[in-house]
């Protein structure tokens, strides 16, 4: 059964420079650029490569909840409860340490409390359709920190720094230079990202994130997909909240808060959109970058937080805005007029 | 949560001349003393946006830059202990020599500041102490036992020797809270205090809607209560609104650590004012001493070990500058600013004005 | 002289970007007139009829109203000119009850306030006219499409409009219903108002219009009267070409059973529903609106869960809980919502094609673009659209040519069984007579099909055997020879009729 | 039409379920604590939650036009403290000029997300959780990093969270705001076209266009409202408190949506109404001001929040799929 016109269809991309240029992982790029610039003006103390990757570490625990938090957004759903999760997972972490558990359990505790975290919130989402993912995560954040609240109440557990190795995950560089935990992360980005882009998975996640009637009717699983993916998230608060507690060699209820928005922030300045299907990992991984190194460079210059709050809320709306005013679109609709 | 802070830390009667002291300090400055110092120093505050702190901060570069050396000031942008690892790698990078710091975390900031000590940065905190692996030295403003015991007294007074009292307290990060309603309650054994009946410990969390609620609380399970205790700056404004607002300023008196200038309306001795006196210290005069202590640990003037002894060039701290390094409760050193001032009705119209 | 035109566009032009929808048409409306306007799928009727209502704003042109040039700023002029639209896509709020949705915008207000009661009265006056099953009070998301539809139109009569467009408002109607719109039309006309009506139904042009006016690509090929022009050569002005046999079922020898469902039942939506399919046999499912059909197959391709009943697959009893199931058993389906249901709108047409097979091409883990590319390329050609690239987006495509995606898409499975909820839904007469071309190979190489299908001619010129169903129960089984329509409609509305037990 | 039976009434509508958990509460805990039915207590929680409630109106009509709006803590915060500086520097300043003042400065906050929402087409939580920090980052430099202390505000100032003048004597001022505030919503959303006009694009942007509403000017105005509103909480917590901080206001933003959502208002748009709203808060705030007054321990209210928030969503949930399904029942076939 062929066409019955004989018409032919394109099967290849045509390789255009103008749709490459006006790509937003293109503008990132750029803005990361002049940002380096930038800071290398502003002080000389920040072009050194130990300083560099020191300073990937202030950030770096924190975007590992990027990684799950952009398929989240993906297939156009959100979790606000991240904070929470590595809240409870540290706490627990800690308490199972203190308890006299080996450390290296203790950090399995710490992956399996994030993982039944994640998967409480991916229950209620797929058997309760109706309800928002936001207020569903909403109410498990407020739960989460909470039963963290009850079980440490105002008290911190410590005394991690006795762990060597543990303190080295966070702490410990490799050849004194590039951090245990920076390697880490590439690692993890980089099957994220290869996931996301290359495999069965990615392409279903995009479908889900476009249209999840469609995908559905197409033979997609969503629930599984949905409750894969809420899991994946807690196992990444409790790899977070691993790190964290290594960093800080303590846990408490209040760790963590406030890293949703954080995360949630860095996802969007990559173009990973909350509104679904839309959105790239490598402009998600140049944002954590991006923000990242921006706040060290002013910081270096002691500029105050205040006003780093203020740039970093304006570079966001602006991030979102100026693929909308859409470049590309302007130059065609000029281009079908001339014809 | 909005940790709106500084109901920690104690000391330092501040005279007349607080407002004035630092001029003198310049003013010494040209001479070869020992703390005369061209290094860089840096601070890091509790958070953003909290004027207490940046009163202790003022006070260190004051003095800092008084003494030639260089001030940078790092604000974190939350009130927690991320956000101040992050300012201590910043502070690193920017090779400072010594790093003070107003601690949000007791213990989360050890392997930072640590490390820092590692690169041979001088370390000390102040206001609320990092523990005791963390640094050389705490600047204190008062002593535990010291404010357990005036807070004390104070009930014992206020309540006229007998009655029910309950304390409201931050459940503040900060360990300094728990440390002290712990001194009052070991102080509370002596016979002297047997006719008082404490009815709770509540927590408001340095929030101020949440401290209001818990006000309520208090008044509802006991409405008999005679003092209220609160020895966080938010938990006591936010007390003394309620008494006055529930028109209850005759019954229920309260008391506790109070930042002046948000407690000078309801400081009086009649009926009409909820609190007779409370106490607090002066942030500026902290953050002096903490610059002193700084150069003094950069300049080897001192070591932070118990015991030793120094004198800072100026006559408003201390007894002519003189203070001594003792061990503190947790295990480290602290050097204390002074005594808890109380702030009565009579002086408190001057002090509203100042912090 | 008083204007013969209540309506005249002329040199209209519009682009969107990357496509040229209208390129200088014209076109004029005679007071009291019905005008059908045609053409196929994209030809441009839809953007045209948002131009005169004010929606879209044209590139260039010039429009007329009793004479006088206007510029419609937006569809609030449009409105106040006396211009009422049902446009084609169902512009309802779903969270509102009906009242509101029919007086949106032009709400009955006493002193500042709403005048609900007298609001909801006029509303179920209106509803009443339309013979309408349903409550002004009702809320709109829970009405089925069919019914959304009667609200647009009681929408368009509240506001009293001289000049009524209506875009495709039979699309989801049934001949019954059909027949109650051409009444209320006729009755609009009667009354003073110009129409202009769209369809892709020839039956409706017949019926109602005394002039029609035709688009091609963009283009205005021309207007003529209805009773002048011969069916076939208005196909000729409409496609471009000529067309000679719309149902070219080839005979087929039929295969084994391929599905065969007995007593199905799911509570509040069908009881008992029984039939069989062969390879090689197109199986027409009928009915009325509100019928259930779209329900029963959604149950087998395992949407939806059933309370009871067996689903055998070549005889072998088979669950199925979800699609990936259904898909699994080698079933199919094309639904009847292409553009929420069927296709990723923003996606390319090449993606989409694959979706659902995407580790044929790679492996469990990995996508395989080439190899991807390579089939989607193949099942594109294969059905005909007119796009040019795998990677047009499917929502720069016409109807009927989503719709050619969309069946590409479910040929891409291995499949038996093809389920296809209103295939032609829509879309112009050469897309279907391609669309009846394509289902007739299939059936050729051996699938079994199952066609639901409002449209009559349809379902008479492409089924071998005819089921068709009323209010969720089976009410009658008809061969090919001996359907005719007045059998198809008894049974259809065979309200008080007890189901007949199917084996 | 048929009339209800109340029974159907009852399980039908969801305002008549919170009403029930609402009583439940109530009756709960005033039977452990029997101050907490008196009418004290309840003008003190009215007070005490006023700013929520306000706050609650206008987050309802974003949350009806499918949006968000995550940076109202922030914009509090500054419109406060704009005020608040005002009235430092300016003692003589009257009540209802700080009022007027911090409402100003809300409505160009509210105005600016609503223009870069609606025109410049940045999803809502996006633009939000910019505003966020901006916002949050200007309360702190416009006070220099100061705060406004008690002793700072006029005297009227600080009395007016206090008073009753505008009850007459009987309500306080703030419940006074809090009641008109309600009762003008009421009337809007039900009763008047502008108020529907927010269903509509809520419910349906695109057919909302095509039937010649202006759907950025609704997306404008609703943002426009909040921030208003925002700006009114702003003088309001201010006057309350007599202290005006930077971090004022930080986290409310969740308290408010829960209560909306609890209230019944949907995260997608087009539902939502003013009855649920102040149910909704009512239930947020007496969790709030009940818990510590049963004795509940501080650190085991949180967890107690979420899980009573989820429950109600969830039960809500449950009791609808009840009704379909017995609807479902009924139809004949
Ligand atoms: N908003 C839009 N943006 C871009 N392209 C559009 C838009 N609306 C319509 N088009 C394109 O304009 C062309 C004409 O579409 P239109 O909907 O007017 O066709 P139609 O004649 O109504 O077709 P049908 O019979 O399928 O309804 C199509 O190619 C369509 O893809
Ligand atoms: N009496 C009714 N009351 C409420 N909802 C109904 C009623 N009848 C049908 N519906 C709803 O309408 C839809 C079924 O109607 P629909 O017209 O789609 O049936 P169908 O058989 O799928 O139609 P078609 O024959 O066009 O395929 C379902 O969503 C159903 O819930
Ligand atoms: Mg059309
Ligand atoms: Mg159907």
């Amino acid at each position: 059964m062929a066409g019955k016109s004989g018409r032919t269809i394109i099967a290849e991309e045509k390789f255009s420079l103008k749709k490459l240029l006006v790509r937003w992982e293109t503008f990132l790029v750029i803005i990361f650029i002049l940002v380096n610039i930038m800071n290398a003006n502003i002080s000389d103390k920040y072009m050194s490569v130990p300083g560099l990757f020191n300073a990937t570490n202030s950030f770096l625990s924190i975007a590992f909840l990027t990684l799950p938090m952009c398929y989240i957004l993906l297939i156009g759903e959100i979790d606000i409860s991240v904070g929470a999760q590595v809240a409870l997972s540290a706490v627990l972490l800690g308490i199972s340490f203190n308890a006299g558990l080996p450390m290296w359990l203790a950090v399995i505790v710490a992956l399996g409390v994030g993982v039944v975290c994640g998967f409480i919130n991916g229950i209620i989402a797929i058997k309760f359709t109706e309800l928002n993912p936001m207020i569903i995560t909403l109410g498990t954040q407020i739960l989460f920190r909470g039963i963290a609240e009850m079980i440490l109440k105002d008290q911190s557990t410590g005394g991690f720094t006795s762990v060597k190795w543990f303190s080295n995950l966070y702490w410990g560089k490799i050849g004194g230079v590039v951090p245990i935990m920076f390697v880490i992360f590439v690692i993890c980005a980089v099957i994220f990202g290869v996931v996301m882009h290359k495999s069965t998975f990615g392409r279903r996640m995009y479908a889900v994130g476009s249209n999840k009637l469609a995908a559905k009717y197409s033979g997609i699983n969503v629930p599984k997909m949905r409750l894969t993916i809420y899991t994946l998230t807690g196992l990444f608060c409790g790899i977070c909240a691993v790190f964290a507690s290594s960093q800080m060699g303590s846990a408490r209820p209040n760790v963590g808060s406030g890293y949703e928005l954080d995360a949630i922030g860095m996802c969007v300045l990559g173009g990973v959109l909350t509104d679904g299907g839309k959105g790239n990992f490598i402009g998600a991984m140049i944002s954590v970058f991006l923000l990242g190194l921006l706040k060290y460079g002013l910081g270096l210059v002691n500029v105050s937080s205040n006003i780093m709050l203020v740039v970093k809320g304006a570079l966001l709306i602006f991030a979102v805005m100026i693929p909308h005013l859409n470049l590309g679109r302007f130059f065609k609709k000029r281009a079908v007029k001339a014809a | 949560g909005s940790k709106s802070d500084s109901g920690e830390g104690t000391t330092t009667a501040p005279t007349q001349a607080a407002t004035d002291n630092t001029d003198d300090g310049s003013g010494d400055a040209g001479s070869a003393d020992p703390y005369a110092t061209d290094g860089t120093y840096a601070i890091i505050v509790k958070s953003a946006g909290n004027p207490y702190n940046k009163k202790e901060s003022d006070g260190y570069k004051q003095v800092i830059e008084a003494q030639g050396g260089t001030c940078v000031i790092q604000e974190p942008e939350a009130a927690t202990a991320e956000a101040q690892i992050t300012c201590i790698n910043n502070v690193v990078s920017q090779g400072v020599d010594a790093i003070a710091i107003a601690a949000n975390d007791t213990d989360a900031l050890e392997p930072a500041l640590k490390q820092a000590m590692e690169q041979g940065i001088h370390v000390m905190s102040l206001d609320s102490a990092a523990n005791a692996n963390s640094r050389e030295v705490f600047v204190n403003q008062a002593g535990t036992t010291e404010i357990a015991q005036t807070l004390m007294d104070a009930v014992l007074d206020i309540s006229g020797g007998e009655g029910n009292w309950a304390i409201l307290s931050a459940a503040s990060t900060a360990t300094n809270q728990n440390a002290w309603i712990d001194g009052m309650k070991s102080v509370m054994q002596d016979s002297k205090y047997s006719k008082l009946n404490l009815i709770g410990v509540y927590y408001g969390d340095d929030e101020y809607q949440a401290s209001v609620d818990q006000t309520a609380a208090i008044l509802a399970d006991d409405p008999n209560v005679k003092v209220i205790v609160a020895p966080t700056t938010v938990g006591i404004m936010a007390a003394a609104k309620v008494l006055q607002d529930e028109g209850l300023t005759g019954k229920v008196k309260l008391t506790g650590l109070g930042l002046p200038s948000e407690m000078a309306d309801y400081i009086g001795a009649d009926d009409a004012h909820s609190c007779p006196y409370m106490y607090l210290w002066n942030p500026i005069q902290l953050g002096n001493l903490a610059a002193y202590v700084s150069i003094g640990l950069v300049n080897d003037v001192i070591t932070g070990a118990a015991g030793e002894t120094f004198t800072v060039p100026d006559a408003n701290l201390g007894e002519n500058g003189s203070y001594t390094i003792k061990e503190a409760a947790d295990g480290g050193t602290e050097v204390i600013l002074g005594a808890p001032f109380a702030f009565t009705p009579e002086n408190i119209a001057e002090w509203a004005t100042v912090y | 002289m008083a204007e013969e035109y209540i309506l005249e566009l002329k040199g209209i032009t519009k682009i969107f970007p990357g496509v040229k929808a209208l390129n200088g048409v014209q076109f004029r409306l005679k007071k009291g007139e019905i005008h059908a306007l045609m053409g196929e799928n994209g030809a441009g009727k839809s953007t045209f009829i948002k131009v005169i209502t004010g929606v879209h704003r044209p590139d260039e042109g010039e429009i007329f109203i009793d004479g006088t040039k206007v510029e419609l700023k937006g569809p609030k002029d449009g409105q106040s000119h006396g211009i009422a639209a049902i446009y084609q896509h169902v512009t309802a709020y779903p969270h509102l009850s009906v009242t509101e949705n029919i007086f949106m915008g032009h709400e009955k207000v006493k002193r500042g306030f709403i005048d609900w009661k007298q609001m909801h009265q006029d509303a179920q006056d209106l509803l009443d006219q339309l013979n309408s099953d349903f409550k002004s009070t009702d809320e709109m998301g829970n009405l089925s499409v069919a019914q959304q539809q009667m609200v647009e139109i009681a929408k368009a009569l509240s506001s009293n409009a001289k000049i009524i467009i209506m875009d495709e408002p039979t699309a989801s109607l049934t001949k019954n219903e059909s027949e109650n719109l051409y009444r209320i039309a006729e009755k609009l006309r009667d009354e003073g108002a110009s129409i202009i009506f769209i369809s892709h139904r020839f039956e409706d042009m017949y019926r109602l219009a005394s002039r029609v006016t035709v688009f091609r690509d963009a283009k205005y090929i021309g207007t003529y009267d209805v009773d002048k022009i011969s069916n076939h050569d208005l196909i000729t002005a409409m496609v471009g070409r000529e067309i000679t046999d719309m149902f070219p079922k080839p005979d087929i020898k039929f295969g084994e059973e391929v599905l065969r469902v007995e007593n199905l039942n799911r509570e509040g939506y069908f009881k008992n529903v029984s039939f069989n399919v062969r390879a090689g046999e197109i199986l027409g499912l009928t009915g009325l609106v509100g019928a259930r059909r779209t329900e029963v197959i959604q149950t087998i391709y395992g949407v939806e869960k059933l309370d009871s009943g067996k689903i055998f697959l070549e005889g072998k009893e088979v669950q199925i809980r979800n699609p990936q199931d259904a898909i699994k058993y080698g079933i199919g389906l094309l639904t009847e919502d292409r553009s929420n249901l069927g296709l990723i709108q923003s996606w390319g047409i090449g993606r989409n094609i694959t979706l659902t097979e995407i580790e044929k091409y790679g492996n469990k883990f990995f996508t395989n673009d080439k190899a991807e590319r390579a089939a989607a390329k193949e099942l594109a050609e294969n059905v005909d659209t007119k796009a040019v690239s795998l990677f047009d987006k499917v929502s720069t495509l016409s109807g009927g040519n989503q719709q050619k995606i969309a069946v590409a898409k479910i040929l891409a499975s291995d499949l038996k069984l093809l389920i296809m909820d209103e295939p032609t839904k829509g879309i112009d007469v050469g897309a279907k007579a391609e669309i009846y071309d394509i289902m007739g190979q299939l059936a050729q190489r051996g699938y079994a099909i199952i066609m639901i299908s409002s449209e009559m001619p349809e379902i008479l010129g492409l089924s071998d055997r005819i089921v068709v169903m009323c209010e969720g129960k089976v009410t009658g089984e008809l061969s090919r020879d001996e359907a005719t329509q007045e059998m198809i409609l008894e049974f259809a509305m065979a309200k008080s009729l007890k189901a007949t037990e199917k084996e | 039409m048929e009339k209800k039976s109340l029974w159907k009434t009852i399980t039908g509508s969801r305002e008549a379920s919170l009403v029930i958990v609402l009583v439940i509460l109530c009756i709960f805990i005033a039977s452990r604590n029997s101050t907490f039915l008196t009418l004290g207590s309840i003008e003190g929680l009215f007070k005490n939650y006023a700013v929520n409630f306000v706050l609650t109106c206008g987050m309802m009509l974003v949350l009806i036009i499918g949006g968000i709006d995550i940076s109202i803590g922030s914009t509090l915060a500054f419109s406060g403290m704009t005020a608040s500086l005002i009235l430092r520097d300016f003692p003589e300043t009257s009540v209802l000029v700080a009022f007027l003042i911090s409402i100003a400065v809300g409505c160009v906050c509210g105005l600016i997300i609503g223009a870069i929402v609606a025109f410049g087409k940045v999803p809502p939580i996006i633009c939000t959780l910019g505003a966020m920090s901006i916002y949050r980052g200007l309360a702190y430099l416009v006070a220099k990093n100061e705060w406004v202390s008690a002793s700072e505000f006029s005297k009227a100032y600080k009395a007016f969270a206090q008073s009753r003048y505008l009850g007459f004597g009987l309500i306080n001022n703030l419940v006074v705001i809090v009641i008109i505030l309600l009762v003008i919503f009421y009337i809007v959303m039900k009763w008047t076209p502008i108020g529907r006009k927010v269903y509509a694009v809520g419910s349906n942007a695109e057919a909302a266009l095509v039937s010649g509403i202006k759907v950025t000017k609704v997306k404008v105005a609703c943002y426009t409202i909040l921030g208003a509103l925002a700006g009114l909480s702003g003088a309001m917590f201010t006057s309350l408190y007599a202290s005006s901080q930077g971090n004022m206001g930080e986290g409310i933003e969740m308290d408010v949506i829960a209560a909306c959502v609890v209230g019944g208002v949907s995260l997608n748009g087009g539902r939502g109404s003013v009855v649920g709203v102040f149910l909704g808060t009512l239930i947020i705030s007496i969790i709030g001001k009940g818990l510590p007054m049963i004795g509940v321990s501080q650190f085991w209210q949180r967890a107690i929040k979420g899980l009573i928030i989820l429950l109600a969503v969830i039960i809500n949930v449950l009791v609808q799929r009840q009704m379909d399904k017995a609807a479902l029942k009924r139809r004949e076939i």
